[in-house]
């Protein structure tokens, strides 16, 4: 089997259902169908290079950016804004079709990962696939995310690089 | 020779066949059944019994004496409104029966379940296996202490303690006054856990919030369970019964002194650590040999003989085991690893196995003679043995320890550091250990630095059990690197750091000690009661929860610990060398650092929040427990934290304690429990209250927010348990100090100070006076207005309208 | 009022604190603690006991009474040398705990566990959820029937039966006089079971024969648990002791009256069924409601009321469910489809709940009144209850059905056959139907040609449940044809095919039946008994359980049944439309075919071969266990054949069976369980046995060659039930006999004559004489030489040198 | 995911080691390499055209055959000789490195199977990938069976004729 698509912690398969794989290109189809986009960012991009990253791929789709873990701090100290939830606490609200949304704007249809640690985002990430069927989840960090409906392949950290950078374009 | 049956029979005359007073009828399991004259049967030779006896004293019983699932599940329903369950499938399959596997994503099983009652059912039998585990381990200690030291042998903790067992005076109904007396509250328990196991049968319970009710029952049998093995020993072995200022003992690899002959115990059942005690002391070894032990036996030992000493958490057993430094190693039950024969076989050290639930696949010797065991396995024809009997266990691993440490001296150390780098060098930087790793740590880097004959990043992932050493790095590597050999390896280098203590376990809180924190927890004066257990399997080492502890020790909260957790709170050190053991008190109390002891200790925690609501609320326990649990669900601001919770016995504990009306915040990993209770702050209708002095409907507050918690990070868990220790009942002056911690905290790691704090304002007088403008922002901005006080909270029917 | 306490307690002046006989002691549990005379004490109002009493006979104690698992582990070591287990994991992972998942291919887990002591740890978990599915059971109905019929109520079958419960009597030690002494039993097992629940913990047993033997202990205690069950209700009920001629009821869908209200009872606990025909019966609607069942409690039902109709077993839950026909809907416990709730709402049925098992998220109504429940339902405000109560269950089962009946005319049937064929016109032919089916059963074309108008294949796969419901498919159609629908549609169509019977659970086989059979059964000349047990997970319909049901009777072999393959053997009829419970008789002889009853009535079966070693070879019971299975294993060729099997309670009590010594053949679906135990012919010195008689090691036969056993086919298992009732003891003629059926099968089956034959003659005159010349080609083919007969084989050490 | 290399009970998947898909080529070569190849053959090969079949590869191959179930009796009748195992037996022997082997030639290194029950097969597949790491198995059915080291793709039945005659040249 192809390495790239073995979830990154191998045990964490599931079942039948399995990601499907993003490049950037399907990773911005995405974005652009999306209506109502959220951009969920762990404690891995409270450190550069990601930081970065995530504050222009947040720019450039105008994306809203839920902080997990204290990940809000190191964003606040270096200006990007954000709104701080557990990473359970987001997957739970993201889970009722009634929620209101971080602004009040209604439920997401999309929801981009990033930068959560493995484990816990898989658990979440399971959360919404039995129990949001209203939205589609994608991870774009360096680790197959089997239980998302899209995610990035295991890479290396330049290729990841990489597809970030095309992230930064529409 | 005196007899004397302990177990009072209470019957009624309007139910005569009611003789099983531990089996509920399907229907007459009414009130005034309990309420009725005790009659007491003797026989044998009677002995004049002088304890105070509750027959006298004429109580109160309450409407759920013995409760089965179904009588508390009014509760538990009322619990599950506010934080209903949240589930995060570990698997979308069902592999339970042999109509599957089934896929349950979007769809539902042969049988007809669906995922949610799929997690529910996966939930209970999680909490089923871990309630078992506690209450066989102490229906095993039960017998084997009443073995010793007779049925009648007195439950009496002194005069500092009425209330020896506060969980089974709720739940049974009365307070065993001997050993004997405990097995009404074992049979009832057995039942109930038939009762819950029978459930998670194919085609039996199919709705998700019924298995939740299943499962908090399961664990609190579970609380019944551990009461029942902690009270059992305390009072048969006479361990500490509550003393604050319990000694100091040594606690780390680098305590053990390996020039002696040294015995390891690790598990859970105290059994064969007192047999290995007492040989020792009545055959004058005690300074000859080295008693240690891994895992909460160790601490159960040390509350046996403070001679004894504790090796470290679970985290700490291959990296022991590998070290080769134990001669004989004796292994009762729970958290040993499965393959700790061959560990133990590596290293020429001797096996034995002390009880049915782990034999090893070796031979029952337990009617052998000790001499003949002892030459079977010095000759090397047998590995080990089981011994069943802890006498036997004493004597043989004594034997086996004085003649196996002087042939094994040359196994006591490891390779060489060259051999261990010219091993580490073949490491082809393939990341599979860091993929295969439950916490993704940098091992191949270490690895592949020390095959460069750097040694420093493996040593960072030593220390405080960054790696704990589960061994799947080395199970995956393709080129069989021997990385727990490294890592034992850097131990062995560093045995010096490696030296700690633990203040021995205290076991129960003492009644004056309630009496004095009473009102300020109730009112918030004592900002909370934060407590650490469970095990290790800590997301990034064990220096988060002794953080942890520090911080709220230093903000005046009473830091309550045992297990595995005490000891990583014993293995941190601050600049100037001091443990936190050393650095503050053993009192209930603010500032209090308690080691209550091991796992089974853990009852003492709901155990002290009960006593609260008898001593100082004069609450009445006895088949009370909706009331208490009501009380002390809106009233003490206790938080619970497994940090490292692993097992099936901490998910076990956490319902439990969440049935209590606690709520329980786990590391990351508790994620993989799959199933959490989470409120929802945002829906503002389920915080609601009564107030049982007006009988009105009041405004609450999300307090606590969530009752079942996984955070992903220490500073996020920090920042909840402040949180999560707010309580309806604070005084203004104490939600000032509650709020006043958590504000600081989220400013602390969140830079900011937290939106939601208005939700917990209920007039200007909560306001804490150093955030007073800042807040009032918030106030504004989130269109905040005052709200009543409430007197009397309870989220129970009443009052009713029948 | 009458108070008696039947609780006998005995004493021993050695072990003065062993006071609660069913903990099993440390090390105290002693034979002569046993042996001791007995002390039995009584209070309130004193009964005169007129019933025979156990202590008066001076009964021999054998070694293990109340065994605890590792009393017994040497035996199952014995059996495990014979037969390893074989494992076939059906997840390469572990995710029992948070440090999971992990992968055991080929590598251990975080805890040091393996794939072996995994599989070994699933299996013991799987039979303490069967264990504890019909020991809760039993638990329940036990204190339902004390309730209502008072604890010394006497358990007494009369005298065609002496040993009333031979499981009890064999490991408990006694036998039970009275429904309250029976609680001794209960109690014991509970504390067993929760000894082995434990063990599942992670960090507790880490070899894979200790978690077998563990598991053979779990399906021990499963036995005592369904015996317990049975004899309650039969004591208490007063159902069938015994006779051979029990009443044939009716079974099948078709034999339901539509027109007539219809309460359908699911599950396996009897006491909701009682309240129901009680108040049927005292309110005179025998006639005017219909009240039938699916599954166990069907057939219980059916002891107690011979008015009461079997639908069938858990196959046509669904089938029955979308019918429509029931208006109201009793589940109780186990097998119970999880989504009934749903079905029935969908059909516009009420739903009651009455046990703890399953609550479903509805209301608890057991203290409201009657009119009130029934009211609520009525008025659509709720969609069922749950009710605790089973007599107010009865009144609110009955006038529901009264009022709905009416209402749900329309409700009674499906949509129209035109209606049915434009859904299943919507099929794609994706074929996903078919690969999430169990079986793979080409529900494809079923649905494809039905969408044309043609369902002849649908009716294919309906008849005879080779389509068992299960629903899969359904789920999984991304068109969402309602298949289920179409099935159901199919039997409406074809109701009066539906139509059959079924003999009464007659429960236990009496003595003198035993007395008549012992001999012959132990010499061979009765060829074996055969039992089919066990749930509907068919490879491929239920026709195959007739089948081989038919294929044994008609060679003289004596066929229990029970459960839901009782049903499944009734619903075949041959040529001349005749059932086989028309065609044979229900005596315990050759061509005899005998329902012993519902799940628990199961017990009977190790049960009758218990008996054959008390009463036609006179073994003492008590204490014995070993003896007694040792006996049975190498003496009575009995076979249990769980070709459904598919449940945690059918694995438990297979591996009961197993430890009793009696072979299992199960169905492919079986190899899901995991663990299989398989004899190795090819290693001749695994089959050596003593003679007792002279103390002479003995080459034996793989006789049976295994112990668990999954088969492809019904073929591939015919030929292993002959081969599997081949025993040591066997005489020539017997032997000849067993050989020829097995020979004629192969034959049949296979068409030749099997080659293994050879190992099974041990001299000439075992030849069967048809086959006389080809055998011989075949012993010489395989160098086979005469060897000795055994007189009284074992496979104890015996005699031992201590 | 690509639904050739799904298993055909895609519960059956089991963890992160999954078959390989085998082609006829490289099925041929695993022949090639194998000392001591057995073909263990079930029930659904009592019928045409996949007894001739199996006859034809084994022939071809010098493959001695096991047949599970009661298979052996249609084969028997036609001619074909084999040796006849319950599956779960022959899984039991050929994990044993000691076994003797069908005819006492020593235990197998390669084991291919067809025509048995897809999930009792799983199941056996499952027991040697676990405990025979002393072979490696093969499946020619025409459903993927992830258990085995290397399976044939599900596929229709006109494509597995195809494969299955390829497989009768060397
Ligand atoms: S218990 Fe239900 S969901 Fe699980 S395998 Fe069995 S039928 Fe499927
Ligand atoms: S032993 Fe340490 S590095 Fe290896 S997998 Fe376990 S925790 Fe990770
Ligand atoms: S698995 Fe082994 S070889 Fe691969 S990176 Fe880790 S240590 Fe190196
Ligand atoms: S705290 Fe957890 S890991 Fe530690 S000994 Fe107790 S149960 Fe085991
Ligand atoms: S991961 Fe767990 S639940 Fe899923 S199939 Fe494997 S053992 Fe079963
Ligand atoms: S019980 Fe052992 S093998 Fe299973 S998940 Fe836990 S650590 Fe892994
Ligand atoms: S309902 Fe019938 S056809 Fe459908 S999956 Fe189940 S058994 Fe197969
Ligand atoms: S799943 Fe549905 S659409 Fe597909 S073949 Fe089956 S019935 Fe037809």
């Amino acid at each position: 089997m192809n390495d790239r698509v073995i979830p990154w912690q191998p045990t964490v398969i599931a079942g039948p259902k399995q990601a499907l794989l993003a490049t950037p290109e399907t990773a911005k189809l995405m974005l652009k169908k999306a209506k109502r986009p959220l951009f969920v960012v762990g404690p891995y991009a409270k450190n550069e290079p990601l930081m970065s990253h995530v504050k222009e791929i947040a720019e450039i789709w105008d994306l809203p950016i839920v902080t997990t873990a204290d990940t809000f701090k190191s964003f606040h100290d270096n200006g990007i804004e954000s709104d701080s939830y557990g990473i359970v606490e987001i997957a739970n609200l993201l889970k009722d079709p009634e929620w209101e949304g971080i602004k009040g704007e209604g439920q997401n249809d999309l929801v981009l990962f990033v930068g959560c640690i493995y484990y816990i985002a898989s658990q979440g990430l399971s959360t919404l696939k039995h129990f949001a069927p209203h939205l589609k989840t994608l991870t774009i960090c360096k680790y197959f995310h089997s239980n998302a409906d899209a995610s990035f392949p295991n890479m290396k950290d330049e290729e990841w690089e990489k597809y970030l950078t095309k992230m930064k374009t529409k | 020779m005196n007899i004397k049956i302990n177990n009072i029979i209470k019957t009624n005359n309007e139910v005569g066949d009611n003789l099983t007073p531990n089996s509920i009828k399907p229907k007459d399991f009414k009130v005034d059944f309990w309420k009725s004259k005790n009659i007491e049967f003797s026989f044998g030779e009677i002995i004049e019994d002088n304890s105070p006896d509750s027959r006298d004293e004429e109580t109160f019983m309450g409407p759920t004496p013995k409760p089965s699932g179904t009588d508390l599940r009014s509760w538990d329903m009322k619990l599950l409104e506010r934080y209903p369950p949240f589930y995060a499938p570990f698997c979308d399959m069902c592999c339970l029966c042999t109509f599957g596997k089934c896929d349950l994503t979007g769809k539902k099983g042969a049988c007809g379940i669906d995922i949610k009652a799929q997690q529910g059912r996966f939930a209970l039998l999680t909490c089923c296996i871990g309630a078992a585990a506690h209450s066989a381990h102490s229906r095993h200690l039960l017998e084997y202490l009443i073995h010793k030291c007779g049925s009648d042998h007195p439950v009496d903790f002194g005069n500092n303690i009425d209330i020896e067992a506060p969980i089974m005076r709720t739940l049974i109904g009365k307070a065993p006054k001997t050993l004997g007396d405990i097995r009404e509250s074992m049979d009832y328990i057995e039942e109930e856990n038939l009762h819950l196991l029978s459930t998670c049968h194919t085609g039996q319970e199919g709705n998700h919030l019924d298995f939740e009710s299943k499962a908090f029952h399961a664990g609190l049998m579970d609380h019944i369970g551990m009461e029942i093995g902690d009270v059992s020993q305390i009072a048969a072995l006479d361990l500490p019964k509550g003393e604050a200022n319990t000694p100091l003992v040594e606690l780390g690899i680098g305590a053990i002194d390996h020039d002696k002959p040294v015995i390891l115990c690790i598990g859970h059942n105290i059994a064969p650590g007192v047999g290995i005690v007492d040989y020792l002391e009545d055959n004058d070894f005690e300074d000859e040999i080295e008693l240690c032990g891994i895992c909460c036996t160790s601490i159960d030992i040390t509350r046996y003989s403070d001679r004894a000493k504790v090796v470290g958490p679970i985290s700490k057993q291959l990296k022991f085991l590998k070290s080769g430094v134990a001669d004989v190693v004796v292994v009762d039950e729970q958290c040993i690893r499965s393959d700790v024969l061959e560990e133990a076989q590596k290293k020429g050290a001797a096996l034995i196995a002390t009880t049915d639930k782990m034999c090893l696949g070796l031979d029952d010797r337990t009617n052998d003679p000790v001499d003949a065991i002892v030459a079977d396995i010095i000759s090397k024809k047998d590995d080990g043995a089981l011994i069943l009997d802890p006498e036997k266990v004493g004597e043989v691993a004594t034997k086996l320890s004085l003649s196996l440490s002087k042939s094994r001296k040359s196994l006591k150390s490891l390779p060489d550091m060259d051999k261990i780098q010219e091993d580490a060098f073949k490491c082809t930087e393939c990341e599979w250990c860091v993929r295969v790793c439950p916490n993704s740590i940098p091992i191949m880097d270490a690895v592949s630095s020390a095959g460069k004959g750097d040694f420093e990043s493996t040593e960072k992932l030593y220390d405080h059990d960054i790696c704990y050493t589960c061994g799947r790095c080395e199970q995956e590597c393709p080129e069989n690197i021997k990385i727990m050999d490294l890592m034992a390896k850097i131990g062995e280098n560093n045995l010096k750091k490696e030296k700690f203590n633990i203040r021995v376990g205290r076991g129960p809180i003492q009644d004056v000690e309630v009496r004095r924190v009473g009102a300020p927890l109730v009112l918030g004066d004592i900002p909370g009661i934060v407590a650490f257990v469970g095990c290790s399997n800590y997301p990034d080492g064990a220096d988060d929860v002794a953080k942890m502890a520090e911080e709220f020790l230093e903000r005046n909260y009473i830091v309550v610990t045992s297990g595995c957790g005490a000891m990583s709170i014993g293995e941190y050190k601050n600049e100037e060398g001091k443990t936190l053991y050393e650095r503050f008190s053993g009192d209930f109390d603010a500032r209090g650092l308690i080691n209550v002891g091991s796992c089974v200790s853990n009852s003492h925690i709901p155990g002290v929040a009960i006593k609260v609501a008898n001593i100082f609320a004069k609450k009445p326990l006895e088949g009370n427990f909706e009331v208490i649990a009501d009380y002390i669900f809106n009233r003490i601001g206790a938080c619970g934290v497994a940090w490292g919770a692993y097992s099936q016995k901490a998910a076990a504990i956490a319902s439990g304690v969440n049935r209590w009306g606690i709520p329980v915040i786990l590391g990351p990993h508790g994620s993989k429990y799959r199933r959490l209770y989470l409120g929802r702050s945002d829906k503002e209708e389920t915080w609601n209250l009564t107030d049982m002095r007006t009988g009105k409907l009041i405004k609450g507050e999300p307090a606590p927010e969530h009752l079942l918690y996984a955070a992903e990070s220490r500073e996020e868990a920090t920042v909840n348990i402040a949180k999560n220790c707010i309580r309806p009942t604070d005084n203004n002056k104490g939600r000032q100090i509650k709020l006043n911690h958590y504000i600081d905290l989220h400013k602390k790691y969140f830079g900011t100070i937290p939106e939601d704090v208005y939700r917990y304002i209920r007039n200007e007088k909560d306001i804490p006076i150093t955030y007073k403008n800042d807040v009032k922002e918030i106030l504004e901005r989130n269109d905040w207005e005052p709200r009543e006080l409430v007197m009397e909270p309870t989220i129970l029917d009443f009052p009713r309208d029948e």
